[in-house]
């Protein structure tokens, strides 16, 4: 990773020195090593602050949305980072000539808390081979299973390298095919149990709206959420229902599966359970072959004449 | 629940088709139970699937989307898009834990005032066996 | 508030035999806003209009519902009564307690609480209405129509008769079309020239229609009433003010090329007409063939011409026009048939498509009108004609019907046995549709008199035996393959739309279908109106048709043009969608799901936004649906109001009384 | 340019000459055809069933095995061709079909490699353009009447092959060794396949033979030895070889005739193609 964070802080000084963008976009230090916050490289000195490792967590391209209105923007881009950058150009929100994009391929990142857990004591550094994560504490160095340290949302990652870097960096992965699985466990559960799964879930939402706020497609200008008519103040059961069901059904063929609404939940609920279950019916249903990888048209916008009536197909085994 | 409790039902209506295949019902005579309500709307492709989130989380026991056959949208489109949303939307709120003859979507043309009345009826025993809904509403 | 009025209406025993109105009245004057209400016998008729118009002048009410019948039965009605006493007429809503309450409902009291909800309902849409003007659009009463073929012609006669001016834009240098290129017509054998000629002649001399040949159309604007055209003129290299069509240029010009015009079958020169009866009767220059152009030497025909007529600096002009109304009328091509190898057509010269047929027997065509086979110029003795050549073939992507086939090939057969008497022809067909007036009755009189062989069944492969065409194919009533040796084979191949069909259908916004013919707006009631408003259909450009119908068609869209005109202004419903621009994230989500290509993009201080065109816009809300911000409004369905309704119709509020 | 090697089962037995001839040429033209391990049976015949997935397994698992191995596979014989083309394409966009064969197999595939024939080997990597360089012994003169068959091109939208009413791919390639194809209608009939393995029905390969000498070949190619032993089954008055054979031949090898009825070598002789005997 090293060699790629030398030239990557070679490339941005070089685009600001340049003037080619007018901020660079990628990750500093934060308050302790393994936890790096997003960084806005101003002038060509910031770019050495740069880092690049395996504890960059947050995605990057919904930043863009703010900071290109002053000007053309560069930022480094993991697959995920590269799909919502593709949802804000789909969306007409940004200018492909505003950006720059310095790819990299990421095999995913470590989230702290979990490796430390893994671990036994505070990890310093972390290594992401094929299957297994190598963790450095002070003491040791010792390998454990992906699951056991990875961020959710790069478990089932499957675009490693993004598709639309001007520069890559490092060798591209192939894509692979979503699995989602996982949301046929909730389809399996008896209609009242998966009620009372998601009314819990939902009961606990703060309604602090992070979840919209890190969403590459959650990118309007003006959110129908924050009108009356549609959701009002209240957090009470079915504005939770209003606001989750909406939430959703907004971003239903536009979700890039990122995962950030999930990581930015307080709350912890399981929002990508809800995005994946639009996907998994627009591919089964509509044939969508990869839902959360942007097209020229969105699936909502297109039909087939002989698309199949989905109610009728019994959305679970009732 | 009382034992002539009745469901209520919410319906959005295309008026090119099934509003009008609603009032052939109706100058055919044709009788059905007094639970449904019908909103009208200039095609299906008006209803927002958060309409009918709305109607349940008021008090709808059941909801009708209804429009044109498909191929016979007055607006050409419309339905095929309805289709590809409420394909989606039934399945997600069945997802989310309504039981899924809470929801119906159907073509209903403006002939088929028998068709509508047997819809309402067929909901409205299917939402006598199922009570009232509560759920996305208030009690978890 | 605004001040809402609600009558409920008895309409006899009809609604007040199940509903109890006196109940419903007075939930009424309870519910929020309503200052005023009052039920009556008969509100349609005219004490009852009379009512509402008093009601509006004395309460001074902004809004009224009526309780009562299906507003499919007197919405209009009603509407026209409150615009009398001075209020906005769509600020009348109707509370159906009749077809949907009162007529299908039994039990007094259910039945009362209904219709209780649904004028709730309406009470609460009402309260959330603004007023709306119905868009009133001016008509520019000059027609376009595309095409010069006999559906164009026609329908610019019609109009022009009318006494409406009408351009006409045709690409080719000359009118006539297709039809141009016929030799007979069936049922009755008259030749296509003699119908044709005196009309390319009528429109041409038209006062009220101005021709633009060798002119395409390159950009539409606009909307019904009011389209905005870019015309382009192709050059000609020939002024054709200044020349008096002697040809003398075409006569003298050394270079010959073959004519697409005649199939490839005859030839024509670099400069020239199309066909010596062409209207007008002007020569163009063949660019790609012109030794001049080639060579930079030659210039014959300018050394010839008596008027000084050549320019060979001639530059494409474009020129923009207003029209009211568009009739399409671009006709179809037919399928090259070189993708059907068995039929080996392109390797084989004796093997020809129909339209080459048509040139064989006109007396204008490169034989003169004797049938002499490309090969070697012999009167061929046996001639086998294929049909459904691309047609009826889902496999190779068309399954419709081209129509005329079975039609022009029976006249072939006909003609050809005229002509050559002890020649014997075969048809090879899947079905013979021959539904028409006097069609029929030709096909048999093709096999009776004329003695030509209809063999059921597909041909498999076409290929050369000596001097010989073999045609193997199958005889699927005996079961037997069959195989011909045929003098000429001719394929009846699918007539398929315009090669740049397509092209002109966005231009014009109007939807196709899978194999690019253009869609009427209803099959059956609307058969020659598109989706957008103001532009009509003609013939051929729609489905494969033949002339007769063509002409009638052309008719007809001329007579929807005629019915615009004579109106005033262009009255359309305010019912549209409209943007919301401080909201809209120009994300152009709405864009794909308009049947109509209303929406389309418009700069706002810095960014782009959505904006709808309401002469465009037929108010179905698809677009309000697609838009998540909910930028997008469908005036008089918002969503403010559909979701007040459903409120009120949720309500469980018991028993009205 | 490295593929596995699906020989199919006639080319280890009838068809020997088939196979040497192939794999001579190909290391010619530096092209690595490694048999693929272990191979069974293509199936034979591509069901019509869409049930029938049983006979699938086995072209299925020569086409994981070529996927494991990391290459894309390369056959011969037409036969071959369709059925492991077609089992290709079910499997890519047959998520049901997929899923059963590969529990059933064991295997993990899902249509990632592709199946070509020679003549698509050499017209998309080798191309004619180079072919015609690599040519040691142009055929000059010589009538050749490429014959197609039905399987080879059949049904065009899964095969892909060329244009199936009029191919081109053989004359490209015979023009390529400096041969002459001959046009002749009966080129893409077929030879009366299985059903003339087992009945008499031997029509359709004369036809397809007299046609060819009617518009004066001197000799017929195919691609398949089911075509080449109907073909010369019916006592046809002209040679029948496979395509390698010739391509041998052009790239200066024997061309393996020995033993074919009727004997091709004197017309080779007498065009100066064949060393005289000694």
């Amino acid at each position: 990773m090293s060699d790629i964070q030398a030239r990557l802080r070679e490339i941005a000084r070089r685009l600001l020195t340049e003037g080619h963008v007018r901020v660079f976009i990628g990750f500093g230090p934060g308050f302790e090593a393994n936890r790096p916050v997003p960084f806005f490289a101003a002038d060509p000195d910031a770019a050495d602050r740069l880092l690049l490792d395996e504890f960059c967590a947050a995605g990057l391209a919904r930043y863009v949305l703010e900071e290109v209105r002053e000007g053309p923007v560069g930022l480094v881009a993991r697959g995920c980072d590269g799909l919502g950058l593709e949802r804000l150009l789909a969306d007409h929100r940004v200018a492909r000539e505003q950006l720059y994009v310095v790819g990299v391929s990421c095999r995913g990142v470590v989230d702290p808390d979990r490796a430390c857990a893994a671990a036994g004591e505070e990890v310093r550094a972390a290594r992401v081979n094929g299957e297994t994560v190598t963790l450095i504490t002070p003491t040791a160095e010792r390998s454990f299973p992906r699951s056991a340290c990875l961020l959710d949302k790069c478990l089932r990652c499957q675009d490693p390298t993004p598709r639309i870097a001007d520069v890559l960096l490092g060798e591209a992965i192939p894509p692979g095919e979503r699995d989602l699985a996982h949301v046929d466990a909730v389809e399996r559960m008896p209609s009242d149990e998966r009620y009372r799964f998601w009314a819990r879930q939902f009961e606990r939402c703060l309604r602090c709206l992070a979840c919209r706020q890190v969403c590459p497609a959650c990118n309007c200008v003006s959110c129908s959420l924050d009108r009356p008519e549609w959701l009002e103040r209240g957090t009470g059961l079915a504005e939770q229902f209003m606001f989750h069901f909406t939430r959703a059904y907004h971003v239903a063929g536009r979700c890039v599966a990122c995962g950030e609404c999930e990581r930015a939940c307080p709350a912890g609920i399981p929002l990508g359970l809800l995005n994946d279950k639009f996907m998994k019916d627009l591919r089964d249903l509509f044939g969508v072959a990869a839902p959360h990888r942007p097209g020229d048209v969105e699936p909502l916008g297109k039909f087939c004449p002989d698309d199949p009536e989905g109610w009728h197909e019994g959305g679970e085994g009732t | 629940m009382s034992s002539d409790w009745q469901p209520r039902i919410v319906g959005f209506a295309c008026r090119w088709c099934t509003y009008a295949g609603a009032d052939l019902a109706g100058t055919s005579r044709l009788e059905y139970p007094a639970t449904v309500r019908l909103v009208r709307v200039p095609c299906s492709g008006r209803v927002n699937p958060s309409f009918v989130l709305r109607a349940f989380q008021r008090g709808a026991d059941g909801v009708l989307v209804a429009g044109c056959h498909p191929g016979d949208c007055h607006y050409t489109s419309g339905n095929l898009f309805t289709r590809r949303r409420f394909s989606l939307v039934k399945r997600f709120l069945e997802y989310l834990g309504l039981e899924p003859e809470r929801l119906r979507v159907e073509w209903i043309s403006a002939a088929e005032g028998q068709r509508f009345a047997q819809v309402i009826r067929e909901m409205t025993d299917d939402l006598c066996r199922l009570g009232p809904n509560r759920k996305m509403r208030e009690e978890p | 508030m605004p001040r809402i009025g609600v009558v409920v209406c008895w309409c006899g025993h009809n609604i007040a035999g199940t509903v109890d109105v006196t109940q419903v009245t007075a939930a009424a004057a309870a519910m929020p806003g309503v200052v005023y209400a009052e039920d009556y016998k008969y509100v349609c008729s005219e004490p009852g209009q009379d009512l509402i118009r008093r009601a509006i002048a004395d309460k001074r009410l902004d809004a009224v519902v009526v309780a009562a019948c299906s507003p499919s039965m007197h919405e209009a009605t009603f509407r026209q009564a409150a615009a009398a006493a001075g209020l906005n007429p769509y600020r009348v809503e109707i509370a159906n307690v009749r077809e949907q309450c009162s007529w299908v409902h039994r039990d007094r009291e259910e039945a009362t609480v209904k219709a209780v909800a649904l004028v709730q309902a309406m009470v609460a849409k009402a309260r959330r209405e603004e007023p709306l003007e119905a868009l009133r659009l001016p008509v520019t009463r000059r027609a376009l129509v595309i095409g010069g073929g006999i559906a164009g012609m026609q329908a610019a006669m019609d109009i022009a008769d009318a006494g409406y001016q009408v351009l006409l834009v045709e690409r080719e240098p000359n009118l006539g079309g297709r039809m141009a290129q016929l030799s007979e017509t069936f049922p009755t054998l008259d030749c296509a020239s003699c119908i044709l000629t005196p009309r390319t002649a009528e429109v041409a001399r038209h006062p009220r229609i101005e021709l633009l040949t060798y002119s395409e159309v390159r950009e539409v604007a606009g909307y019904v009433g009011d389209f905005r055209v870019r015309i382009a003129r192709k050059p000609a290299y020939v002024d054709w003010d200044r020349c008096i069509g002697c040809m003398l240029c075409q006569e003298k010009c050394p270079r010959k090329v073959p004519s697409p015009f005649e199939r490839d079958m005859g030839f024509k020169k670099a400069i020239g007409v199309n066909f010596p009866q062409a209207v007008p009767n002007r020569p163009v220059i063949d660019r790609e063939h012109c030794t001049y152009f080639e060579k930079g030497k030659c210039q014959v025909c300018v050394r010839v011409c008596p008027v000084e007529a050549v320019d060979f600096e001639q530059r494409e002009t474009v020129r923009e026009e207003a029209v009211g109304a568009i009739v399409v009328a671009t006709g179809f091509d037919v399928l090259a048939p070189a993708e059907f190898g068995e039929y080996g057509y392109g390797r084989y010269p004796d093997v020809i498509d129909s339209l080459a047929f048509e040139r064989l027997n006109s007396s204008s065509g490169p034989t003169g009108g004797v049938i002499r086979r490309p090969s070697d110029g012999r009167v061929p003795r046996e001639v086998v004609f294929i049909q459904c050549v691309g047609s009826r073939d889902p496999d190779r992507g068309r399954g419709y019907c081209s129509k005329i086939c079975c039609m022009y090939t029976a006249k072939h057969a006909m003609l050809y046995r005229h002509k050559v008497p002890d020649g014997q022809a075969y048809v090879f067909y899947m079905d013979v549709r021959a539904g028409g007036k006097g069609y029929e009755e030709f096909v048999q009189r093709t096999v009776e008199q004329a003695g030509a062989l209809y063999l059921r069944g597909r041909v498999a492969r076409v290929y050369p035996e000596g001097d010989r065409m073999l045609v193997r194919g199958v005889d699927t009533l005996s079961g037997q393959t069959v195989e011909v040796a045929a003098d000429l084979v001719v394929l009846a191949t699918a007539a398929v739309p315009r090669g740049d069909a397509r092209e002109l259908a966005q231009l014009l916004k109007v939807g196709t279908d899978a194999h690019g013919f253009y869609n009427e707006a209803h099959p059956k009631l609307r058969p020659v109106e598109t989706m957008t408003r103001g532009i009509f259909l003609a013939g051929a450009v729609q489905a494969p048709r033949d002339i007769s119908e063509t002409v009638a068609q052309a008719s007809g869209a001329a007579s929807k043009v005629l019915a615009l005109f004579s109106q005033e202004e262009l009255v359309a419903d305010p019912l549209v969608a409209v943007v919301d621009e401080t909201r809209c994230a120009g994300c152009f989500l709405c864009r794909p799901v308009c049947p109509y290509q209303a929406i389309s993009t418009r700069v706002a201080g810095n960014r782009e936004v959505a904006t709808v065109n309401p002469g465009l816009c037929q108010g179905c809300g698809a677009c309000a649906v697609a838009c998540r911000s909910g930028a997008m409004a469908l005036k008089g369905f918002t969503d403010e109001q559909i979701l007040a309704e459903v409120e009120a119709l949720c309500l469980r509020t018991g028993s009205p009384g | 340019m490295e593929y596995r090697y699906f020989p199919g089962c006639t080319l280890h037995e009838q068809a020997r000459n088939f196979d040497i001839t192939a794999r001579e040429s190909a290391r010619e033209l530096d092209i690595a055809l490694v048999e693929l391990d272990n191979w069974q049976c293509c199936g034979a015949v591509f069901p019509l069933a869409t049930d029938a997935l049983i006979n699938l397994v086995s072209p299925y698992r020569a086409l994981a095995s070529a996927h494991a191995a990391g290459f894309d596979l390369v056959t011969l014989c037409s036969g071959c061709l369709n059925v492991l083309r077609r089992t290709n394409r079910l499997v890519a966009t047959d998520r049901e079909a997929r899923e059963k064969l590969r529990d059933f197999v064991e295997m993990d595939y899902a249509g990632e490699r592709r199946v070509y024939h020679l003549l698509e080997v050499l017209r998309r990597e080798v191309t004619f353009e180079t072919l015609r360089s690599r040519v040691k012994r142009r055929l000059t003169g010589l009538h050749v009447a490429p014959y197609y068959g039905c399987l080879l091109l059949r049904p065009p939208e899964e095969m892909e092959f060329d244009d199936v009413e009029a191919p081109t791919v053989m004359e490209d390639f015979l023009r390529a060794l400096g041969a002459e194809p001959v046009d002749y209608p009966f080129r893409t009939e077929c030879c009366g396949a299985y059903v003339a393995l087992r009945e008499a029905k031997t029509q359709a390969a004369a036809q397809v033979v007299r046609s060819a000498a009617a518009a004066g070949a001197e000799l017929v190619v195919s691609s398949c030895p089911a075509c080449n032993y109907n073909l010369e089954r019916v006592h046809p008055t002209l040679p029948v070889v496979y395509f390698t054979q010739l391509l041998a031949l052009a790239l200066g090898r024997d061309g393996a005739f020995a033993g074919q009825v009727p004997d091709p070598t004197p017309l080779l002789r007498g065009k100066s193609l064949l060393p005289e005997v000694s």
